[in-house]
């Protein structure tokens, strides 16, 4: 990387880790920009996160370009709209943005469930009737076009 | 005896109430926000559930969302700890109907109690001194400024549904008081929803006095001795001590019989704290809090009683398991509260990373903390940080342990100030430590008006 | 009263003596070794002075180095702490003849206390019940055969110059007498500089309780109550509590009494230990520690006293500030050790930094630890690591508040484990809950013989 | 470094790993930073290193290739036999190695402090009958043949 491009390539990885960096709001432990032959790294000591790292599921998102939609709200999710009617989705279902996955009851309330992106099930986390907890992934979505 | 208990709360008051449950044998569920994820609680806790984002309104208190968590967790009681849903009786009447025990007084006695303008009038009739003021709020400015002139000035304009310290107004000068009846109406509807006021005669320097009560639902009552919170700024607490030091023990002990009297004649049950202006040898009701206090502690450091037990067995419909001769208050003990907070840029709160953190220990110290290495701050929630607490024979003993305490507690991360160094300046305060402080001293002490 | 203090300690105890210090306006002196440069106690102490490299015998126990550290920081007093030269009567002699005060007995005190035999013939002289057994060290294996034959088996060996456990050896067939003369003789000569040994009635399985004493040079003493430390493993106390359970308060009142006595009667002044061997309802004299002990603040919680406090206003010729009538004990009181040991592996002490460190906290709870994350754990020093120190109104709530303490208790690091495990099992085992335990519980436990 | 367009590209590199230093509001472990074939790496000890790190004089041991005698043991540092005596070593001295720079007076015994390595005193670090502790920098040697 010689020329004068070197310069603009650069400032853009470290532009983009900087981004990274702002955006987010928990402690990072890396970062990894590259782009070509740039290649921009950060890492921060691990000792005090290393548990808490460990705590959490391994981040399907990005890494596969799979999707979760989790749930909105503390409930028991329901697959179907009533017991003994056909489920909302099902594995392999090609799905659009917006559609509904399934019901959360919460407070008897019945609450539904929909998909922040479109594409298709490949799979469903939680059994029918099971009690949830904000944001735990429901079903996994291959987003469309992937 | 409940199996499981719900603890609908955060920081070290939630940490405080899981080691209880634990101690009782009682399984705990923790809830948490998505930024409580990795908190203390999580690690002592027998399950944890998640029920929202960070904002308190859709977590901390989001009704729902926690009574769903109970039921999902099998918990038979919620215990509320402080602040959030603590004092709300909507909260405790939807516990009840979803079969759940709140851990706390009735609805009844939390709605008459939490209205300090009904309070001061409940209480004005059990017996307890009040200050002159209105017995109710006024409709209009112009009644308003009628009681004040009643009364005569300072008067204190305070939101009936206030607490915590906020929602007052001293008013020194009659031209005013219209304005401040306008501007504090304004802000007690904006932040409690309720834009009623009350007024009283306000006590330019005094003591802050509370006295711990404890009542079951069999008709026996104790209290536990009285706690000065006098070293306040703007109302909110930053050193508390029991007993209260230089006053008359007759005086204290005449309150502390008081406040369980009163307690008892109005049907409270639980844990409760009555506040009071000491002014010399005179001492006046303010208000009740329906719920264990942060200042507790002290008060368990002198008569050895676990609070948070208490109140479990009494939610449980089991008797107290003292009488008020068990109470034999021994020592000296003194809280100090540790914000992040940044004193000297008016308390504004700090937030970042804990990259290092060790709190004193030693004798007669106690720690009551959520923080450790690598807990990150945010400005979502309160800030207190933890709570040190000493013992000793005598307060001397206890305030140079407190000192001591205070500077081998190491808090470090980029961007967090605390309040130990203005703590640590208030225990060598000479009026401090000869105790012929009041309410103001913190505000003479930072040069504030 | 002292200006300066020297600790010649390091760890946790140092920690403790510095805490005292600074809460008495003293200002500490922390000596460390070049191993112990960064260690909590150096962040505490007013100042530090690096005496010699990590090996004990360059360091902690290098006279000449700390004498020297003293004098150049303006110290007129020294505490030992415990272990290291804490026993050692020509320390004492040496501090005394360099003008400095050792805190803890008179040398000769130390001399006739520390020489175990000698021990145990003034203490008898002095009224307490001793075990059969020699009042001579046998000159050779013949002489103490005979003395054994006619004490009756089994029988202990002790080195007269033995301590903390070790030097000690069982005989319970006549015919392995002489073989087990020889061998603890040599050891005792290896370990203690002094092969001498006395022999007595080794009593297979009972309770070891001992007793805290106080006394002034003015003619002063008062006892601290007992302390029950039967949860040992080799002669190493791993659980402490106050009071002894189970046994009859008669006869622990009768043994602290005793022992106050004893004390008065030989001249001892300072803070000081008496050990005994409780079998049903009869005790019997073991030895006096000249010391404070690592268990001491059991004593602290249910007395509210400061013992280091009170070795230092005796050492500056004050009187004691209590007397027996104001020692009042309340509760119950525990200790665990943790200490960074395998106990599955033969408690092979273990090293490493600690990643993670965080101590318990909350209600009635104290922890003693030199501790932090970040610190390393050499192999040079005692294994302990943490006194974690747990009070309730009865035995049963101090237990379940200790385990629910230990549960909390976070130690990481590669390749460091504790006892915590350990400590928790003992703590589940009903023997132990019911107080129908003795010295054997913990062996019985680990299937040791 | 071979031609001008590198040194513009290391620059480039060095400018943006001290942006990213300068944005991260907690201690980092590792940044790398590498455009082609240039690349910055900067690696920072643990937490609990760093704190020993810190408290610690600057090590001019090594990194001048100065070497300091240290004190065997506390005592009270002395430059000469005896009050009024010439001096044991002065600032340019070359010494051998065993030979004698000084006294330690401790429990009234003098000690005498040996070089452990021979070369030129370059600086006399405590002053004449002053309290030293275990290891302390007594005076500094410029090794011989350095």
């Amino acid at each position: 990387m010689q020329d004068p491009e070197s310069e603009i390539v650069v400032d853009e990885v470290v532009r983009g880790a900087e981004r990274l960096l702002r955006a987010s709001d928990r402690p990072l432990r890396r970062i990894v920009v590259r782009s070509g032959a740039v290649c921009v790294e950060l890492e921060w000591p691990s000792a005090a996160e290393a548990a808490i790292v460990a705590a959490e599921p391994a981040p399907v998102e990005g890494a596969t370009s799979l999707l979760y939609v989790r749930a909105p709200m503390v409930g028991t999710f329901y697959h179907a709209p009533e017991p003994g009617a056909d489920p909302f989705v099902r594995l392999g279902d090609l799905i659009e943005l917006g559609s509904q996955i399934g019901v959360l009851e919460a407070m008897k309330i019945m609450n539904p469930v929909e998909a922040g992106v479109a594409g298709r099930v490949t799979e469903v986390l939680v059994p029918d009737g099971t009690p949830v907890e904000y944001e735990q992934p429901l079903i996994v979505i291959e987003p469309a076009g992937v | 005896m409940f199996d499981t208990v719900l603890i609908a709360n955060r920081g070290e008051i939630a940490l405080r109430v899981a080691r209880t449950c634990r101690e009782m044998g009682i399984r705990s569920v923790a809830v948490c926000s998505t930024a409580d994820l990795h908190s203390a609680v999580t690690r002592v806790a027998d399950e944890v559930v998640c029920i929202g984002p960070p904002a308190a309104r859709r977590s901390y208190l989001n009704i729902p969302a926690i009574i769903e968590a109970a039921r999902r967790t099998g918990a038979q009681a919620v215990h509320p700890g402080y602040g959030f849903l603590s004092e709300d009786p909507d909260f405790a009447e939807i516990c009840a109907a979803e079969g759940l025990t709140f851990i706390g007084p009735t609805p009844e006695i939390m709605n008459r109690l939490g209205d300090k303008a009904r309070a001061r009038a409940t209480m004005a009739e059990a017996g307890l001194p009040v200050l002159p003021g209105g017995e109710h709020p006024p409709d209009d400015a112009a009644e308003a400024k009628e009681a004040a002139d009643a009364i005569g000035y300072p008067v204190i304009l305070k939101a009936v549904a206030g607490g915590g310290g906020r929602g007052m107004k001293v008013v020194h000068d009659p031209r005013d008081l219209i304005r401040a009846f306008h501007d504090t109406r304004a802000s007690a509807r904006a932040v409690f929803g309720d834009g009623r006021l009350y007024l009283e005669r306000y006590v330019e320097s005094a003591r802050h006095v509370e006295v711990q009560v404890l009542l079951d639902n069999r008709g026996n009552g104790v209290h536990l001795g009285e706690r000065d919170c006098s070293v306040q700024r703007r109302h909110q607490k930053l050193i508390e001590e029991t007993p209260a030091p230089g006053l008359d023990p007759s005086l204290t002990t005449h309150m502390c019989e008081a406040a369980v009297k009163a307690a008892a004649a109005v049907g409270f049950t639980g844990a409760g704290t009555f506040e009071f202006l000491v002014d010399g040898t005179d001492f006046t009701f303010m208000e009740v809090n329906c719920r264990i206090q942060v200042e507790h502690p002290v008060s368990e450091a002198v008569t050895g009683v676990d609070l948070i037990r208490q109140q479990i067995r009494v939610a449980a419909g089991l008797p107290l398991d003292l009488s008020q001769d068990d109470v034999v208050p021994s020592g000296h003990a003194v809280e100090c509260r540790v914000n992040t907070e940044a004193p000297e840029r008016g308390f504004a709160p700090t937030a970042g990373t804990l990259t290092d953190f060790r709190p004193p220990g030693g004798p007669f110290t106690r720690v009551d903390t959520h923080g450790f290495p690598g807990l990150t701050i945010t400005p979502d929630y309160d800030s207190l940080l933890a709570k040190v607490i000493t013992w000793g024979a005598d307060r001397e003993t206890a305030l140079e342990r407190m000192d001591r305490a205070l500077a081998e507690f190491v808090v470090e991360g980029h961007g967090v100030s605390t309040t130990i160094p203005l703590l640590r300046k208030v225990l060598r305060e000479p009026d401090f430590r000869a105790a012929r402080h009041d309410t103001l001293l913190l505000t003479r002490m930072l040069g504030e008006t």
